[in-house]
């Protein structure tokens, strides 16, 4: 990465989940993954209802409860306490993922190590670990009508993570609709790469320059959208 | 004379559980849904080369204890004792630090199906209802599809995947009664309903054992017939050192928690991702 | 058949159906057919606990109450409104068979046209009328640790309906365990048809007579026992 | 915005039902499990060439008002009026009595799919469910097996059964709310939770409608999200002469009676079985 890049300011976490959180919709099911997009729970804009979807068998939960006070027995996918909300159900595993395979979620958010330019999806092992965790993110990526990736645009070496192929593992393929970093949105459509979308101090040539693969850029490419 | 599933003590219920079992156990990993005590039973009478069905391999009690989790046990209390000799599981390893299983995995102490979480939940379903396998979509053009069968239905590609019957399934549900049948309590439903059923013998660890008649038949979730024994917890928790006899978990907690700061230090480094 | 068997006394419904209860043991898991098998509900030795499952998504009912006083919303499969008992459940039309066919059933009782020398079934279609209702008699027929026929020994003209090979399409192979008629009690076994009990007034060649295959007589058969 | 599944009628509800449309109803036959009013709104649209999927193919309305209940229309107002092209069905006709199904099929006016009742169950949960189709072993050694794929898994020989998706599902629960949550009640349940979500649209038909956090979220049995909309049956029966626009139900009462006495008849005749 040039001195020039390695300047400018990338988005942090809340900043990415605020952006991933614009994407949610008027009544969408949408599952989070644990790190980032679990954050974007908490960007809903007033009014707008969101039906959270966790595997271990619930669906309209609430908000993430301030730390210490919440019921261990009404927690998300990633341990963290929530609130009760009117609507909200509880359900068995295999009916969790029967709604998850059967095409019932809109959205899914999950982080990835790598996405290739067809939306193949790496993201449950590393090669040099050796070992992984599928967990629910084949089910996810397979089933949501909608897979958004939040991550970061490189490794911390500044290895570009948009890749031609993916080096690692797949999780799937062709399954990523949206990838939300630090620097840019890109969504994957039939003819590639389209870059919608640059952090605020970025050009389509900076983020290009950390992206392996050709970047269609938008002709309305514009700064990320916040509000 | 009526029928009663009820047994007194954790041992009991596991009595018949022998060297080289099959056994499902159930829960998530991240949320507090596993049959501790029947864990601890199991670790108690010794048993080793089992074959267990979860989704997770735990995180070991201290973490559970650190959460206020009254019953602090999971899965890496048979890990972290090697007596697992094959796990099926969905989540064996941490994103974050190198847990038990890992380590086990890493020394070829133990073997390891790894399947994707719904898959694992439809093959433990096709158990139990009687089916000889389902038709998959999810693992396509990845690792899970080597050796299995694909097939073209409707034009598109599925995976043969396989039932997954085992001799018990350990099971925690919140209430019970003397037929078995079972509720539970908010996100702690997990993959308990999902395997009662799916084995030989199911067994319940409940909260508490109620009456029959004072489960709302509208609201219970396992029908009694796919249960065998019910068990309750005590109402009470028991102190730590008289109920956890296994030495390493009273030394794991300063363990774990050097090793989860260092691991988190590592995947940062290597600008690990959040999932 | 002859004009002397002509004279003896068959069992009615309720004798039939009185004997088909005497099977079911403490704890058992019991689906009964619609007809004489419902009837068998009445006679359930007082003390004995016996779970009753009815397809339509049922475990623990009670009593079939007095004609007009039920609840539409708590019947058996026959449509006959029962009474509720603690410990009942109720469950959707998958889960019904999930405990079908995964064996969960101790006990089905249902009625026949034929049974075979094998235990073939045939119950669901008679040819002169082309058409036939399949509904749940093959699951509860292939997933039942234990099938019990209850039906009428011959056809209204005399034919036997026990015969060496059923003439009527299969509902299920070798699934019968006990055919309990309105003449005599008989299991099915690995080296054949046993004769088990006979009605009073019946001997084992009147039996005989009256069924297509040879039937092995048990050394302790006797009349048939109903207390 | 709130989500809002709630329709106001009938009418409205099945609007967008056209001819040709594969529709699956729920309920059982002999149970009043039947989605009455979603029948009768298909019925005045006027759609035809149906395909349907259902238990059975009813009694007609007169057996329900006998019974009393206060919404009588079961599959029968579809097949007494020709509407159907073909019908997966477990339970097709009666043993007792010729119905209004069977004369069709006699008369070549229905093509006729019949499934075993817990295979057709499984089928359906196999379309909710995402699966490409599963092996079931029921049906081996008997005509269901005609035209299958066999497949020997473990020992044991299993049929390979196609899930069965629908355009619309039909199905009745006792309340409802505006998310789509269902609960039932008793043994009402039967197909309509197996059914709801294994169609493109599922409509669901309630006793009444709550306020959405009124239902308890440990017994909701369906999950919204299955649902796409919600109706509510008027609180007070309709008169017959008023809803019921189809004159054939209001004299199909004699003649049913008639018919069951002579079929109850002519069965004994036969010594039919008792099944």
């Amino acid at each position: 990465m040039s001195d020039n890049l390695q300047a400018k300011e990338k988005l942090d976490r809340q900043t990415v989940a605020l952006r991933v959180a614009k994407e949610f919709q008027d009544g969408n099911v949408v599952n989070l993954g644990i790190g980032i997009p679990m954050l974007a729970s908490n960007f809903i804009p007033a009014g707008r209802e969101v039906i959270f979807h966790a595997e271990n068998g619930v669906l309209g939960f609430g908000e993430v409860t301030p730390s210490g006070e919440g019921d261990l027995d009404l927690v998300n996918a990633g341990g963290q306490t929530v609130k009760p909300q009117p609507g909200m159900c509880f359900f068995s595993h295999d009916e969790s993922f029967a709604i998850v395979r059967g095409g019932y979620l809109d959205i899914s958010v999950m982080g990835a190590y790598q996405v290739s330019e067809k939306g193949d999806l790496a993201n449950y092992m590393v090669p040099e670990r050796e070992v992984g965790t599928i967990g629910g993110a084949m089910d996810l990526a397979f089933g949501a009508k909608k897979l958004i990736i939040a991550m970061n645009h490189t490794t911390k070496d500044g290895e570009p993570r948009i890749v031609r192929k993916c080096s690692y593992l797949l999780t799937a393929p062709e399954c990523v609709d949206l990838i939300v970093t630090d620097i840019a949105v890109i969504e994957v459509t039939d003819r590639g790469l389209v870059l919608k979308e640059v952090a605020p101090g970025w050009t389509p040539e900076d983020v290009q320059s950390l992206t392996e693969p050709t970047l269609t850029v938008d002709p309305d490419c514009h700064d990320i959208e916040l509000v | 004379m009526p029928i009663n599933k009820i047994v007194d003590s954790f041992d009991e219920a596991v009595a018949d559980i022998e060297d080289g079992a099959v056994i499902m156990v159930g829960g998530f990993g991240t949320v507090v849904s596993t049959p501790s005590l029947l864990l601890e039973a199991v670790y108690r009478k010794g048993v080793k080369n089992l074959t267990t069905v979860s989704n997770s391999s735990g995180f070991g009690a201290d973490v559970w204890k650190l959460q206020g989790a009254p019953f602090p046990e999971d899965m890496d209390i048979l890990v972290r004792n090697e007596r697992i000799k094959k796990a099926i599981v969905s989540a064996p390893v941490s994103a974050l630090y190198v847990n038990n299983f890992e380590k086990l995995l890493r020394a070829g102490k133990v073997e390891i199906e790894m399947v994707p979480q719904g898959t694992l939940a439809e093959r433990i379903r096709a158990a139990k209802a009687g089916l000889g396998g389902v038709y998959v979509p999810v693992g396509i053009g990845t690792v899970v599809e080597e050796e299995k069968e694909k097939k073209i239905i409707d034009g598109r590609e599925y995976l043969l995947e396989l039932p997954i019957k085992a001799d018990f399934a350990l099971i925690h549900a919140h209430k019970g009664d003397r037929w078995g049948n079972l509720v539970y309590r908010g996100t702690s439903r997990t993959f308990n309903p999902t395997m009662s059923g799916a084995a030989r013998v199911t067994i319940a660890e409940v909260d508490e054992i109620v009456e029959l008649g004072a489960l709302d038949p509208e609201c219970i979730v396992t029908p009694g017939v796919y249960v065998d024994r019910v068990v309750a917890r005590p109402k009470v928790a028991p102190t730590q050192e008289g109920e956890i006899t296994d030495h390493q978990a009273l030394e794991s907690k300063k363990r774990f928690e050097n090793e989860i700061q260092e691991s988190i230090r590592r995947a940062k480094e290597r600008g690990m991702r959040d999932e």
